[in-house]
């Protein structure tokens, strides 16, 4: 139990922390230099980055407190969602330069990027901890953070109506997961989830209480992935939060949050790894059937209820869900390949998704609005953005030659693989559902021709390039798709199995 | 020759011209035009040249030997994984004698539509570049060899297609475009659905001795390439061909279009402006039942065997189903559009026969229908483009108003009526003919002959009551033909003329294909008895 | 003589967490909503400490227990910032009233 | 002389008119007189038919000049081995006939119609179509093989219609063209059905190769039974161009097109290809096939004649005779007088073009008047129109000295004998009294528009004779109906250069089990394939049946020519009177026995009432339940009004509720109440335990 000799494992976090602390200072120092805050931050971040570059490969534990059970997991899974959250956070950060909503909010922005890192440190410690302790403490330093930076906009009723939503319905979530892990510690005597482990292979606890205990849990990692039935604050927060915020939700928050279920479900459960990269679970608890019928109940709900918005924003929310039922479905083929499918799904989530949410929030800019009536026509005042806007929505869909395609290509390889065609039908059916309302907003944009008012956006070039950053992945990876899957594919390692 | 990429070139020369469209001041509208007619140009150019290297002996269908003009290699391949090994999905476009016709039929009639979009006159840009995008899907389609990249072919020309309907398109066109959109849609899943199914459940031997999963639809066809526990493959004794058949036939049927998913026909053809209707009749039905050909066919022969009578069954539905409809119709734009549904169930006749003549015919018949139909929109569109209503009892008496124009519309309806000289007959006959030769579709092609008639019937109650009789007052300023509409009837009704009197050339061109598939699905049947899975 | 043992917390536990719960339904007041939550993470912290005392699982329950009143606090502070600005903007803190953000 | 030289002239023959049509029709806008390059072709090919006609009957009289290519074909078919499909020229001495009477009236009526037409304001448009009939009908007449003669068939067809709906600014004259052209089709169904069966059974189209497998003995499906039905069906083809009951009725409509015209296609040549199909495939038919075949003629020539005798329109008078006169041919072919069906082919050409175009010259001097009743007197102002008239309709009563009785004598001599051998007297006596009919009605037509009073004064004032070019033709073809031409005994043409020499006699290939009893060969030496088709019993029925049919047929001819004098010229009955008797009858004639009304209630209606059911539910049902569907993603689906009315109009269907309602339960489950959501989770989770547990 040497701690200083783990530190180096954790030098992306601290470089966060520092960077955390430094904007902090700069803030209270430099009261009037607020735009050399976005800088600051950036900076960390590709710090941060350069530091998670060197560290992929690394398979160690840190902070060990016996042979193989340690506190962290530094491992390739969390490597790579540490990846996709800084380049989340980039971007994000990007956004935030652009956004009115921010840049209404004059002398904050020291607390808001100090806020956006802490984000980060949270999730950052989500994916890699490996004791439930530290998942709910890592879990509540995202949570509050968000708390606060979806009502970030304190003179906006919208934000502190979502605000208020947030925080409770992710008080009594987490209060929930931590009742359930105490549960679990109870029936098992540890929080490490490898040591949870071995104690399951050892005894035979099945109990009531034990499978209440991992409901219990599941409604906190549910919480955060948002999915059926521990989704509802989802459409209401992302609708009121600043745009930047709703993003940020929408792709890095829920990456950790699948990130820690994935660990959490093979950690506590795996016994084995039979041919075709299939793993053997132990019995306790059929994740499978649980996980398809969460999905499944998740992606139509959020389809189905998407064709029903008139808001944009809240029909991204609910596209989310939507897509979260997707993602979800490749954890529950539980199996390699499956979250491989999850990896390479969330790689291109985050570029279209991000994409989308920028569109909408340059046009909200202009017109002051989300709602898909006010696109009218549109597509013809600002052709660039109203392509970019198709380009991203088409994706979303799963249309080839997006990268999208790719996204839902394999997990419906994963799928059929391991023989859920039934599965795969509805999920597919579901595809065709969405096309209805992603395409409703470039219908509004083309189609419906009244222009009575032609916005002109003049495109800043920093936005320009964030756009070309966002769009040609999407692009690219639609029709050259090779590195990405190279890459999912070497990071589905998980540290001790 | 040998070595240059010509497939690729005349596949995505209309995306390099999308770009330049792309790149061309809004202002530059008849830049913006002729370019996109001279790359259409270029493309009829090339697939003459296409044609006169090809080599009319080689069959192709299974055997990548005798492909011709093949352009192969690895675009995405990724190793190490633990559980399949190596992902490999290849670049690989190739024409044998079942695409060579489409490739052609493509080229022309994007040709001819390209000039009858000149009077397309709102945001011109946007219409020309997804009319070159959507080129490119149709021509991908056709000669992509490798399932993956025939599916994203087949998924990229719905984009286009949706906007081409939906912003140019007519009164209704928010309603047609999604209409197609969400049906084609559903059908391209049940085909991703199954290509994954038999993606899982062949193997290809590389060079190296490895083998792997493949898309190859080549490879897909051997059946000694199958694995043991892929869930479409025969050796697995629970496997689900079956069901993946119908979902694939479903698929393309939407395509086609096969009654009863027919019904986003007769809204995307009357909302669609007159160029996109020309090709959405000329070239985008053919995908459906040129996939069926390529690939349910050969992959899937011993349920094709199986399943022929229904097929055959579905085909008489139309064709005589799409005829009643077509008589109803007052639109006549929609009546055209039924008669589309009708002349499709010819193709799927032929097909069902599984005989040379039969598949001869079919697709000959898919070139045919193509041309003609394309006539026959432009012909709406000519009438439409003057008098701005489609209402067949609205006009009258044309034929001595516009004397040239009724003479070419004379040409195409009874070219669809199937008059001998005509293309349309020898497509049709040889489809009875051949299906008249398989005793399973026999009775179904006799009863199928029904179609002639009615063809005959509600082609000729139109021509009256537009043509004939005495001139309605109203359309008594209506001028003849122009030089543009010239461009545009003229070609099409010498390959009409001279495809009804002179087939051979398109017969010969199928020829050893078409043998070939038959014959292999004939042999194949006998490997699948062999495995005890009929 | 009854022995106190770890049923007997247990029981306890189960009753302040529901108790929370139907605090947290029932209450219109905001603050009082907050209170339920706190209710729940006091409920688990007697689990994590009677199981911790009874189970023979060293002190780990009771370092938790630690853990989550620190958080707790932080989380009630927060959502107390919260819950005042709600005040600010819609002179209310009724729950049920904040109810813009729906379908 | 080589045969290669009849072959080169056939094409010339068959490729002139095209030649004509193209050029004329490319041409006929820009230069005024182009029609006469397109009688220039006519003249040409007449000549150039001449020539083939007297090649071939002094050259190669005995024998069939055959010549083909292949015009597409399909190599090494897995199931069916090579596949050739062959254009070819079959030349016998009924080609060549054939080929001359259809250049012959092809160029008279080309010639007439330079006067008929003119003013016309597609005059050059007309001349073109002329073209490519007689382009079309060359064509089935040189055919060698069954599809392409039913390629030319449709041609013919196609020419028709363009010619019928010629001035189809009227409304009943294109609409008489897509009748002829739609109920051909019905006829053409048959035919390509029974195409269909030859080309499975043989893998060819040639006749003479079909002929020979059925000879070696193989037959469709193996059963003699689809041999008959393929003659059947095959025949079909014939109903339908040769206006054979039921198809019948496109003919008297057809009369709205030009009169030369008419007397063209619709009484000379195009009907009677009919005829000539019959005689293509003589060697096929079965018995049953021929009875079948003898039965739809004998009908066809009766109805026709009794519809006849009330009409009084001088062309549907002729169209109906036409009908009747064809019925009989086709009735001859099915009792077996092959050579007197063609025989009465050729006279029957010359004679109703004679009679149609001297009609039409007399409709041109009224001015387009073609209602009898307003005629009469015209004797004298149109001499030669009236002499030619009344030659050629003696000849199709059947009076000596013309072509008509001889051919006609035959035929019923023939019904005669094969009633006497087998009993089917039904045929003979139909044939006498249609012969009575016949002769009545053709002089009830003289009589009321040449004899007597002129009715309409005004017109009869402007009325003379016809230019030369009209009467020319006229006179031309009552030459022809003189028995002159055909044999030098006025009463007997067995002698005769024409049915001795002429026209061969007919080939039976079918199994010798389904011939007629006196088509079997009679003697054991004759090997059963032998090609010979009379045995001695049936040449001494044919004598014995000669001179009784002759005295019959005369006797009848002579009295219903009579009778027309009575009624009409001598008034010595009153015709009104008469009339009112039988007014039943005399309307039933006069409605055509309500064929049309029938068709029209029955296939017409019934076909469109079908159609707009079908569209209909097209609309509503099938697109209905798609759209419901979609109302499932839909219902939903406020912002689309268009889409909400289509599904509430369709059938909505049970998915689509259920998927609005969960479409809605969802969105209503989102109440933005943070209690409820809470309340929703831990009831989740409580059920979730509850499944799983």
């Amino acid at each position: 139990m040497n701690f200083t000799s783990d530190l180096y494992l954790i030098y992306p976090e601290i470089v966060l922390t520092a960077t955390l602390i430094v904007v902090v200072l700069f803030d209270l120092i430099f009261k009037r230099s607020q735009s050399w805050l976005p800088v600051l931050s950036l900076t960390g971040i590709l710090a941060a980055f350069i530091f998670v570059v060197m560290q992929y490969g690394t398979n160690l534990p840190a902070f060990e407190y016996s042979t193989k059970n340690s506190l962290l997991s530094i491992d390739n899974l969390s490597t790579y969602f540490k990846g996709i959250i800084l380049v989340t956070s980039f971007f994000i950060v990007l956004f935030s330069i652009f956004s009115s909503e921010i840049k209404s909010c004059k002398d904050r922005h020291g607390e808001y990027y100090s806020l956006l890192v802490g984000m980060m440190i949270g999730m950052f410690f989500l994916v890699s901890s490996n004791d439930l302790i530290l998942i709910y403490l890592s879990m509540e330093l995202l949570s509050l953070s968000s708390y606060v930076l979806s009502g970030f906009v304190k003179k906006s009723i919208r934000n502190s109506e979502a605000s208020l939503k947030y925080v409770i319905y992710g008080s009594v979530s987490s209060g929930i997961m931590l009742f359930g892990i105490s549960l679990l510690y109870g029936l098992t005597g540890t929080t490490n989830l490898n040591e949870i482990n071995t104690i399951l292979r050892g005894t035979n606890v099945i109990d009531i209480s034990f499978i209440l205990s991992i409901f219990m849990i599941l409604a906190g990692f549910g919480f955060k992935i948002s999915v059926v039935p521990f989704h509802f604050w989802t459409p209401d927060v992302y609708e009121g939060s600043p745009i930047t915020i709703t993003a940020y939700l929408s792709v890095a928050s829920k990456a950790a949050g699948f990130a820690v279920l994935i660990r959490f479900i093979k950690s506590v459960f795996f016994s084995g790894i039979s041919q075709g990269g299939y793993w053997n679970l132990l019995s306790y608890f059929d994740w499978q059937v649980v996980l398809v019928l969460i999905s499944i109940v998740t992606m139509t709900l959020g389809n189905f209820t998407a064709l029903w918005q008139d808001n944009l924003k809240r029909m991204l929310a609910y596209s989310s869900i939507a897509h979260a039922g997707y993602i979800l479905l490749g954890v529950a083929v539980l199996s390699d390949q499956g979250i491989t499918s999850v990896l390479i799904y969330f790689a291109i989530y985050m570029f279209m998704n991000l994409g989308a949410f920028l569109v909408v929030m340059l046009i909200a800019n202009k017109i002051g609005s989300e709602n898909i009536d006010d696109y009218r026509g549109l597509g013809y005042s600002i052709p660039f953005l109203g392509t970019v806007l198709a380009i991203f929505l088409v994706s979303l869909t799963g249309l080839p030659p997006t990268a999208g395609f790719i996204a839902k290509l394999y997990l419906f390889v994963a799928l059929v693989d391991a023989k859920m065609i039934v599965v795969a039908i509805i999920a597919l059916l579901n595809t065709v559902v969405s096309l209805y309302y992603y395409i409703r907003v470039l219908k509004n944009m083309y189609l419906v021709k009244d222009v009575i008012k032609t916005v002109h956006i003049q495109l800043k070039p920093l936005s320009f390039v964030t756009i070309l950053l966002l769009v040609i992945p999407v692009l690219l990876f639609g029709i050259y798709f090779t590195p990405i899957v190279d890459f999912a594919k070497l990071s589905i390692q998980i540290l001790g199995l | 020759m040998t070595n240059f990429p010509i497939l690729s070139l005349i596949t995505f020369l209309p995306i390099l011209g999308m770009i330049v469209v792309l790149l061309i001041p809004k202002k530059q509208e008849l830049a913006i035009k002729s370019l996109t007619i001279v790359i259409t140009a270029v493309q009829v150019v090339l697939a003459i040249i296409l044609l006169m290297n090809y080599n009319y002996s080689l069959g192709g269908i299974n055997d990548i030997k005798s492909f011709q003009f093949i352009e192969k290699f690895r675009w995405i391949e990724i190793t190490g994984f633990s559980w399949i090994g190596k992902i490999k999905i290849d670049y690989f476009l190739g024409v044998d004698g079942l695409s060579m016709p489409m490739v052609l039929l493509t080229a022309i009639v994007t040709f001819i539509a390209s000039i009858s979009s000149w009077t397309i006159d709102k945001s011109l840009k946007g219409y020309f570049a997804m009319f070159l995008l959507l080129d490119t899907g149709m021509m991908g389609v056709f000669v992509a060899l490798d399932f993956f990249l025939f599916y994203v072919f087949w998924e990229l020309m719905l984009l286009p297609m949706y906007f081409l309907i939906g912003i140019w398109g007519g009164p209704r066109r928010e309603y047609a475009a999604i209409k197609f959109f969400l049906y084609t849609l559903l059908g391209s899943v049940l085909i991703l659905l199954v290509m994954i199914g038999l993606y899982f459940s062949s193997m290809e031997t590389l060079a190296d001795g490895t083998r792997v999963f493949t898309f190859n639809m080549l490879e897909m066809m051997n059946p000694a390439n199958y694995t043991t526990g892929g869930i479409l493959s025969p050796l697995n004794p629970n496997n689900l061909r079956f069901i993946a058949y119908i979902g694939l036939f479903i698929g393309f049927a939407i395509k086609i279009p096969m009654f009863p998913f027919h019904t986003w026909l007769p809204d995307a053809h009357v909302e669609a402006p007159t160029a996109i209707s020309v090709i959405l009749a000329g070239v985008l039905l053919k995908m459906g039942t040129y996939g069926i050909l390529r690939i349910s066919y050969p992959i899937f022969p011993e349920i094709t065997k199986q399943l022929v009578w229904y097929i055959a069954l579905f085909g008489m539905i139309n064709i005589i189903y799409g005829a009643f409809c077509a008589m109803a119709q007052k639109d006549f734009k929609k009546l055209i559009a039924y008669s589309s549904v009708s002349h499709m169930g010819y193709v799927m006749l032929g097909m069902a026969a599984l005989n040379t003549m039969g598949i001869s015919g079919a697709i000959l018949q898919m070139f045919n229908h193509g041309t003609i139909t394309a006539m026959l929109f432009l012909i709406v569109g000519v009438i439409y483009d003057r008098a701005h209503i489609r209402d067949l009892d609205s006009f009258g008496g044309l034929g001595k108003q516009m004397p040239v124009y009724t003479g070419f519309v004379t040409v195409a309806f009874f070219a669809a009526i199937g008059l001998p000289g005509l293309s349309g007959f020898i497509s049709e006959a040889l489809v009875f003919l051949g299906g008249f030769g398989n005793d399973i579709t026999r009775v179904l092609a006799v009863i199928s002959t029904l179609g002639i008639l009615l063809g005959a019937g509600y082609m000729l109650w139109t021509l009256q009551r537009v043509f004939l009789g005495p001139l309605n007052e109203k359309w008594s300023s209506l001028k003849d033909m122009d030089f543009r509409e010239y461009a545009m009837l003229v070609p099409l009704s010498i390959i009409i003329i001279f495809l009804g009197v002179y087939p051979g050339p398109m017969l010969s061109l199928m020829n050893s294909s078409v043998n070939t598939m038959v014959e292999f699905i004939e042999k194949a049947q006998a490997f699948y008895q062999t495995l005890g899975s009929l | 003589m009854v022995t106190v043992g770890l049923t007997h917390f247990l029981v306890i536990s189960t009753l302040l967490f529901s108790m929370g719960i139907y605090a947290i339904i029932t209450r219109k007041n905001a603050v009082m909503v907050l209170m339920g939550v706190e209710l729940i993470l006091n409920s688990a912290n007697i689990n994590f400490i009677a199981f911790s005392r009874f189970g023979n699982f060293g002190f780990n329950g009771q370092l938790i227990a630690l853990f989550v009143i620190v958080l707790a606090a932080a989380e009630a502070a927060i959502a107390l910032a919260i819950v005042l600005n709600i005040y600010k903007n819609l002179s209310t803190v009724n729950v049920d009233e904040v109810d813009n953000l729906k379908e | 002389m080589e045969s290669q030289f009849l072959i080169n002239t056939s094409l010339y023959v068959l490729f002139l008119p095209l030649l004509g049509f193209v050029v004329t029709l490319l041409l006929g806008k820009k230069v005024k007189s182009i029609y006469l390059f397109e009688n220039l072709v006519l003249i040409l090919t007449f000549i150039a038919s001449v020539l083939i006609l007297y090649n071939k009957l002094v050259n190669f009289p005995d024998s069939k000049i055959v010549s083909e290519v292949e015009w597409f074909g399909f190599a090494n078919t897995p199931l069916f081995g090579d596949i050739s499909i062959k254009l070819g020229i079959m030349i016998d001495n009924i080609t060549a006939m054939m080929l001359f009477v259809v250049a012959l009236i092809s160029m008279l009526v080309h010639l007439y119609s330079i006067a008929y037409m003119k003013g016309d304001e597609r005059y050059n448009r007309y001349f073109a179509y002329l073209g490519i009939f007689t382009f079309s009908m060359n064509g089935i007449v040189l055919t060698h093989n069954i599809l392409m003669m039913y390629i030319f068939w449709e041609l013919v067809g196609l020419s028709s219609y363009l010619l019928i709906g010629f001035w189809f600014e009227k409304k009943s004259a294109s609409d008489a063209g897509k009748k002829a052209f739609i109920v051909n089709r019905v006829g053409d169904l048959g035919m390509f059905a029974g195409i269909l069966i030859l080309f499975f059974t043989y893998r060819t189209f040639s006749f003479e190769e079909i002929f020979n497998s059925i000879s070696a003995g193989v037959l469709p499906f193996n059963s003699t039974f689809w041999l008959s039905v393929t003659g059947i069906l095959l025949f079909c083809g014939a109903i339908g161009k040769s206006a054979q009951f039921p198809l019948h009725v496109w003919l008297p409509d057809a009369m709205e097109g030009p009169t030369p015209v008419s007397a063209l296609i619709h009484a000379a040549t195009m009907v009677a290809a009919g005829v000539y199909l019959v005689i293509r495939i003589f060697g096929l038919l079965t018995a049953d096939a021929m009875l079948f075949i003898a039965v739809i003629g004998m009908i066809s020539s009766f109805i026709p004649a009794t519809i006849a005798l009330t009409q009084n329109d001088i062309k549907k008078v002729l169209a109906y005779s036409t009908i009747s006169q064809l019925g009989y041919m086709i009735m001859a072919l099915g009792v077996g007088a092959y050579q007197f069906a063609f025989f009465h082919l050729v006279t029957h050409a010359f004679f109703k073009a004679a009679l149609f175009l001297g009609s039409g010259s007399v409709i041109h001097a009224m001015h387009h008047e073609q209602d009898i009743r307003y005629m009469g007197g015209l004797r004298k102002k149109m001499p030669l129109t009236y002499w030619t008239f009344v030659i050629s309709s003696l000849a199709i009563a059947g009076i000596p000295l013309t072509s008509g009785f001889l051919s006609k004598d035959g035929i019923l001599a023939s019904s005669l004998a094969f009633a006497n051998l087998t009993g089917h007297w039904l045929f003979p006596i139909t044939g006498f009294l249609v012969a009575l009919l016949t002769a009545f009605y053709m002089f009830r037509l003289i009589i009321i528009t040449f004899h007597g009073e002129p009715k309409d004064h005004h017109k009869f004032e402007h009325a003379h004779e016809s230019p030369f070019v009209m009467v020319m033709p006229l006179v031309v073809l009552a030459t022809l109906s003189v028995f002159i031409w055909y044999t030098p005994n006025p009463i007997n043409a067995d002698q005769g250069w024409v049915l001795s020499k002429w026209i061969e006699k007919p080939v039976l290939h079918t199994p010798v089990e389904t011939r007629f009893d006196f088509m079997k060969p009679d003697t054991e030496a004759t090997p059963e394939n032998e090609p010979i088709m009379y045995s001695t019993i049936y040449t001494e029925a044919m004598h014995h049946a000669h001179y009784p049919a002759m005295f019959i047929s005369l006797f009848v001819a002579i009295s219903g020519i009579l009778l027309a004098f009575v009624f009409y010229h001598w008034k010595k009955v009153n015709v009104d009177a008469l009339t009112e008797r039988i007014k039943p009858l005399y309307t039933f004639s006069l409605n055509k026995w309500y064929f049309d009304e029938l068709y029209d209630k029955t296939f017409v209606s019934g076909t469109l009432l079908l159609s707009r059911a079908l569209g209909w539910f097209d609309l509503k049902i099938i697109d209905g339940i798609v759209n419901g569907a979609a109302a499932a993603t839909k219902s939903l689906s406020f912002f689309i009004g268009n889409f909400d009315r289509i599904v509430i109009d369709g059938f909505v269907n049970l998915t689509a509720y259920l998927s609005g309602f969960f479409g809605l339960l969802f969105r209503r489950i989102q109440t933005g109440k943070v209690q409820t959501y809470i309340v929703l989770v831990i009831f989740s989770i409580v059920i979730l335990l509850f499944i799983f547990r």
